[in-house]
């Protein structure tokens, strides 16, 4: 009586892909260039750094939680790192360095919300605030850069280099993908991300270390917010102590069009992922049909809103 | 595997130029942001004066955020415009970018702040430091040396921040008593709260400089509420301010001239296309504003 | 008045929970619905307060068809529905609970807390209780929430009261109050349906009574004619022999043993299950059952006591500990802590077995098919597919499904927590056939239930609490409700 | 057998309040200014607008929402506000029509949450982008400022003006204040409020018109801050494009100072107050101080944990 036919094809599953084909349709056809290798590859590295926070927050968010420090971590790291460069670490070296700290600065809010019981929004909203703080008092709000960071070929390959014609923070970017993708998807580890997700209590009676694996996602959380900003200071060639302000909200949004429930419990990589494109479509495409930068944000939240709507709307299940 | 960097350091200054007339050059504009009037103005005088030549001309506002000015810019040179006008939020932070352009041999003109690296054009600016000091200097000459006063700053960071506090402390830390130095992020509303602590808790100050115009707009309106006697001298000439200074609220400013380094940044871009030599550095004189010259300086910079 | 159901059907999906039920009610009488869990009851209360719709049949009062578009909608129509699960905000207080939605106004708009206060009192008085209105309902007692959503319907000046099961968290106190009232009420006019497992109740309060079974109403009554065992039969369609497989039990050593296990809802609780035995826990409502097993299983906080494995001392701090010792805990309510409701039954199946599926990391997503089939054909579980969330299924279904997560997880001992509770007729004795096949299987069952029969038939020796205090042990053979009852509600 | 005592005195509901004295006694110590009526003045003016928009935030919170967007619709219905007056339209008409539009943009959000079925944090995180794009569409950028608005008596007085010796704008704080306490707490409305954040569906079987009254709070939360920005359009004598940016955040965190649960169902109105007097306290001292500002953020964020720590450590029925 088990071999019935499988679910069948779940078009609500694929709108956000749906619509980020029709947005490239309609710029291509409003502007060839969009579609020109040259541009299609700027896309990409524009979408890289959102894109590597985003898959961070897809766990987060699956598990009805949230983290608004992202950017604080990429600025705070960034900072770090370009410091120890200066300092004369290795590049390599300095850019380990920086990425674990991320992770640790990641526990740290994954320690608040599990043993300090502080909801995610405002321990990652504290976190937010104090890490943006000590990146401005570490850096003494001055940009740091200049030194070794412009003589480093590692440093300047991570942002800057090609691998087979292709930009490398591209590369990385869909590494971390297939990482993130295995890691939710296919290990135990994922399986009891969505149980939390779905059900925190009925993961922790089946056995799921909730704890544990609550601070294990905000460290990887963390961890990629401080390779999105690895990259993207060896892109500006310059730590910046206002980088990566408000860089949650696109991450949110990416994860959401992509088809993730702020409740916890439903998304997936591959969703994020085109969400994250999408966004980015958005931003270059208009910047390349001249679009007004105020009707911009105007056009990006109706995008976003129209997104979600339609996939709220295709949901049957809702509550 | 064996990769190719693309990391060729910048050869973007080609002696010879294939010679463009303005009605055929496109201008990208990069602005750091627009929610900021001084720099809608800038825009302003950009698009007004290039497109009065007959230019095209595309604009785009990186909302303050460095990395959204690399995409800005990235987009802009995808679209093959002739020659790119950035105003960069962060000198370092640019660079990358401007070196991108150089590798598509794009000219680049920078305008109100300039790129620590990479070939460009020109760059039309006030000078800030000077700026700065004259502020300071001015202070002392109205207040007489070792007055008290607070100093306003601006978005921490901001290449504008840094170097005006630079000018400004050069003399003021050692002609002037500098009781407290606060952040209100160029911001109006920030401006005014910042005010109202600092004249809670000095209540003897004599004179405030703000970073800028919108920052001294903002404290000129804690100080009349607190219904103390306080100098106040901003940067920018912003209009806001001029209007300010005609009623007394606020002392002085520093003028930056807009129009002029609106106007300069784009003609560079045309004395580049007509092969002439254009200066690597076009420092637009700043100038004292006050009471006595405000009519002037707007007639001037504003045609008003 | 009158009230009249007829032919009401219902289906969730492909389940079927009425199928032509027949039913009604006049005014100052008290007429019982009876059946077993899942029979359909509370569904069919539901529809005819508006709080479902029916998918067939009609509903007349006073001979003229009606239907209710909500429960305010019904409520101003005279009928009120007392719940069988508690429909209260915790964080509010008892006058807050009682008022919302029908506040009392002052001639400004704003509440009048006084008034209000006053009347809950007033009503609350009238059930011979004195519960403090300005405390917050989730600090009460099951047994006193009771009290305030028979306040409630009292309140409404109601002309139909519905009643689901309304005794099950009461004390012996607290039911001779009610019914008190009931027939106070009654001879006022007031008509009452009364739904209850406790067949004595139909002789000391009913007049009528009309049995349903499998979404069917089977037949209908007078109290003063009809024995329990003609209502008995029409309830289960069997004998009731029939109904609970024998139990031929053969014990081996001690498989768990508690020693003195005290904690925030109950004290010094000592026992020990066999493996191949069925413990069963007996007690009222709020006796502190579940909250014995929850610490047990590591949930929550011990504060004192001993827990002997298979003859060694464990600490079991967390339900992953348990697990890992091989213990499973099937909790009393499967939605909230059962299943993760819109994931498939595959996840919620391999979820507490996950470790032991990875491969170099991945999860061996073949042997995790296989698993889950198997247990699946195991359990009989009833569905399209492995890949359909649980939130698909039957209630019945959805307990085996839990069941098949711990019997997967290879658990020696097993916590069935009211393990057949919203389960219907069918699906129960597959899972009493399933409980016995594991005890052959040397597994150790320990049975919290508040089904009397259900403890007596399938238990092999009965614990009783009350008030989270032990009274007793009895061996089930030849053991009577009386005897049970009597040491529940804290009679020795 | 019933007569169980009264409950006792609960400390924890005072663990703001206990802070906020606790934070009052400390600056005084190192600096007495601090309570100089002068300054005490300034604080609750520089009190009003944050907790304008946290008395709004209040309401949303307790139904387990959100709202991102009152920055934007402050700046939105100030500019508006603004310009009509520049326009010669009477203040007082000018200052109604902005803020019905703010009520207006609130209702938006509770119908896009209701009926579109939007999760708030979403739904106000779109039209927050939105809003913020028209603002600027709107002003060009520019600043509103000048003319009738440096004339008229009425619109100076709202932001700037003295009743009884006390700033204008904190008698309308206190205004609103009353009128949330009582709606919150003493109307049938506030009643509902509460248990539609503590139990959805119970309060839907109640009854409960849970669309309307989620509805009426997110038009609630719209109104105020369009109060908000019309006070402090008046101070400012400017209605600033970007004025209101990032506001939620400490709207947000004042209500959760003051004791309310992001989960819903739990908060009261004198708590954020309190909470929002606790956030400008802060400032207000470190900057009597002469705190360095990149520490004062930091101080922020610690601040905010701590109390919020606290609040969840002392609740024994979490979850
Ligand atoms: N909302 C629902 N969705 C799907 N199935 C449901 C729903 N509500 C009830 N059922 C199913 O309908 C059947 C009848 O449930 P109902 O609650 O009416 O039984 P009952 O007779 O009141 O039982 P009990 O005595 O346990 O209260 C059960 O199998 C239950 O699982
Ligand atoms: N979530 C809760 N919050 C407050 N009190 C609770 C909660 N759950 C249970 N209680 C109380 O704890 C006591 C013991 O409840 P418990 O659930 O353990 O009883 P039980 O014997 O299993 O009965 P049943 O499961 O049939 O309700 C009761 O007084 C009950 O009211
Ligand atoms: O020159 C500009 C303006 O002064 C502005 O107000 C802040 O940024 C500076 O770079
Ligand atoms: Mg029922
Ligand atoms: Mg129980």
């Amino acid at each position: 009586m088990m071999d019935k036919p499988k679910a069948k094809f779940d078009v609500t599953k694929y709108m956000a892909l749906i619509a980020l084909i029709i947005l490239a349709i309609v710029i291509t056809a409003l502007n060839p260039q969009f579609i020109a290798p040259n541009n299609l590859m700027n896309l990409f590295r524009q979408t890289s750094v959102n894109a590597l926070i985003a898959f961070g927050m897809t766990f987060v968010i699956l598990t009805s939680g949230i983290d608004l420090s992202v950017g604080s971590i990429l600025a705070l790291t960034g900072a770090i790192t370009a410091s120890m460069i200066l300092g004369g670490m290795p590049a390599w070296l300095a850019g380990l360095i920086g990425i674990a700290l991320g992770a640790v600065l990641g526990a740290i809010n994954g320690l608040f919300i599990t043993w300090g019981k502080v909801t995610p929004f405002i321990a990652t909203l504290a976190t937010m605030t104090i890490w943006r703080g000590a990146t401005y008092v570490f850096t003494g709000g001055n940009p740091i850069t200049g030194g070794k960071m412009n003589t480093s070929f590692f440093f300047q390959f991570i942002g800057q280099g090609y691998l087979f014609g292709i930009p490398f923070p591209i590369i990385i970017t869909l590494i971390a993908f297939a990482i993130c993708y295995v890691l939710l998807h296919k290990t135990a580890f994922g399986r009891k991300t969505f149980a939390l997700g779905g059900n925190e209590k009925a993961a922790f009676v089946a056995g799921v270390k909730t704890k544990k694996v609550l601070i294990t996602i905000y460290t990887i959380s963390g961890l990629l917010a401080a390779l999105a900003g690895f990259i993207l200071t060896s892109r500006l060639g310059s730590a910046q102590p206002d980088a990566g302000t408000s860089y949650e909200m696109d991450a949110i949004a990416s994860t959401v069009i992509g088809g993730a429930s702020l409740m916890g419990g439903k998304g997936r990589m591959s969703g994020t992922l085109v969400g994250a494109l999408l966004i980015a479509s958005l931003s270059n495409g208009m910047n390349l049909l001249g679009v007004n930068s105020f009707y911009q944000q105007i056009v990006k939240g109706v995008v976003i809103l129209i997104a979600v709507m339609i996939d709220s709307q295709t949901q049957k299940n809702r509550d | 595997g064996c990769g190719q960097t693309g990391l060729s350091n910048g050869s973007g200054s080609s002696d010879k130029v294939e010679k463009k007339a303005p009605k055929d050059l496109k201008i990208g504009v990069s602005i750091s942001t627009l929610s900021n009037p001084a720099f809608v103005n800038l825009k302003n005088v950009i698009n007004d004066y290039a497109k009065g030549k007959g230019s095209k001309v595309i604009i785009s506002d990186a909302n303050n955020d460095t990395s959204k000015q690399n995409n800005d810019v990235e987009d802009l040179i995808t679209q093959k415009v002739d020659a790119l006008i950035i105003n960069p939020c962060d000198s370092s932070a640019i660079s990358t970018v401007v070196k991108k352009a150089n590798e598509a041999n794009i000219p680049v003109v920078c305008v109100d702040r300039s790129a620590d690296s990479g070939e460009v054009v020109s760059t039309v600016a006030s000078d800030n430091v000077a700026g700065g000091k004259m502020a300071a200097e001015w202070l002392v000459k109205e207040l007489g040396a070792n007055a008290k006063i607070a100093e306003i700053q601006g978005i921490p960071g901001a290449s504008a921040t840094r170097e005006r506090g630079k000018g400004f402390d050069s003399i003021g830390d050692k002609k002037l008593n500098i009781v407290s130095k606060q952040a209100a992020n160029f911001d109006r509303a920030k401006a005014l709260t910042v005010t109202e602590n600092i004249l809670q808790a000095h209540s003897d100050i004599k004179g405030i400089f703000a970073q800028n115009d919108e920052e001294a707009v903002g404290a000129a309106r804690a100080v009349r509420a607190a219904k103390k006697n306080v100098t106040i001298i901003g940067f920018d000439g912003a209009l806001a301010a001029l209007t300010a200074i005609e009623k007394g609220q606020i002392a002085a400013t520093i003028g930056q001239q807009w129009n002029k380094i609106g106007e300069e940044s784009v003609q560079m871009v045309y004395d580049h296309y007509q092969g002439k030599k254009v200066p690597k550095n076009d420092k637009v004189p700043v100038k004292i504003v006050t009471k006595a010259n405000v009519a002037e300086f707007k007639k001037q910079v504003y045609n008003k | 008045m009158q009230i009249e159901m007829k032919g009401i059907a219902k289906a969730f999906g492909s389940n079927k929970v009425l199928q032509g039920v027949n039913f009604d009610v006049k005014s100052g009488e008290v007429h019982a619905l009876m059946g077993e869990n899942g029979a359909g009851k509370s569904t069919l209360m539901n529809i005819l307060t508006g709080l479902l719709q029916k998918d067939a049949g009609s509903i007349l009062i006073d001979g003229k068809e009606t239907s209710y578009s909500s429960a305010l909608d019904a409520e101003h129509h005279g009928i009120s529905f007392i719940h069988q699960e508690m429909n209260n905000f915790p964080q509010m207080s008892v006058v807050d609970n009682m008022f919302l939605n029908k506040e009392i106004k002052t001639k400004f708009g704003l509440m009048n807390q006084k008034e209000m206060k006053k009347q809950a009192k007033h009503y609350l008085e009238q059930l011979g209780s004195n519960i403090n209105v300005d405390q917050l309902i989730g600090n009460l007692t099951v047994g006193n929430q009771q009290m305030i959503e028979i306040a409630k319907s009292l309140m409404t000046d109601a002309k139909f009261i519905i009643m689901d099961e309304p005794t099950a968290a009461l004390t012996e106190n607290e039911t001779a109050i009610l019914f008190k009232t009931i027939r106070e009420l009654k001879s006022k006019g007031v008509g009452f349906i009364y739904i209850s497992h406790r067949m004595e109740e139909l002789w000391q309060i009913c007049d009528r009574v009309t049995v349903m079974r499998d979404g069917v109403s089977v037949n209908t009554y007078s109290t003063t004619e009809v024995k329990e065992d003609r209502i008995v039969k029409d309830m289960v369609g069997r004998d009731i022999g029939d109904y609970y497989p024998a139990r031929n039990p053969k014990f081996g050593p001690v498989a768990l043993k508690a020693e003195h296990l005290t904690g925030a809802k109950f004290n010094d609780i000592s026992f020990e299950v066999h493996e191949g035995e069925i413990l069963g826990f007996s007690g009222l409502m709020g006796a502190g059952r579940t909250e014995t097993m929850r610490a047990l299983f590591g949930i929550d906080k011990l504060k004192s006591g001993k827990i002997i494995l298979h003859g060694e001392e464990v600490k079991l701090s967390s339900p992953s500990e348990s697990i890992k010792h091989g213990i499973g805990f099937l909790t009393e309510d499967r939605k909230t802590e059962g299943l993760v409701l819109d994931q498939s039954l595959e996840d919620n199946i391999a979820l507490p077995s996950i470790d032991g599926f990875r491969k170099g990391g991945i999860i061996d997503k073949k042997a995790e098919d296989e698993f889950v089939d198997m247990l699946m054909k195991r359990l009989t579980v009833k569905a399209q597919s492995a890949n359909v969330p649980a939130r698909s299924l039957s209630g019945g279904n959805q307990q085996k499904v839990v069941l098949a997560k711990w019997v997967g997880s290879g658990s020696r001992v097993l916590i069935l927590d009211e393990p057949t509770r919203g389960v219907d007729v069918g699906a129960k004795k597959e899972i009493y056939k399933l409980m016995n096949q594991l005890t052959d299987r040397n597994v150790a069952i320990i049975m919290v239930s508040s089904d009397l029969p259900e403890v007596l038939s399938m238990s092999d020796r009965i614990k009783v609490l009350y008030e989270g205090k032990e009274m007793g042990i009895i061996d089930a053979k030849g053991a009577t409700q009386e005897q049970v009852m009597k040491l529940a509600t804290g009679g020795k």
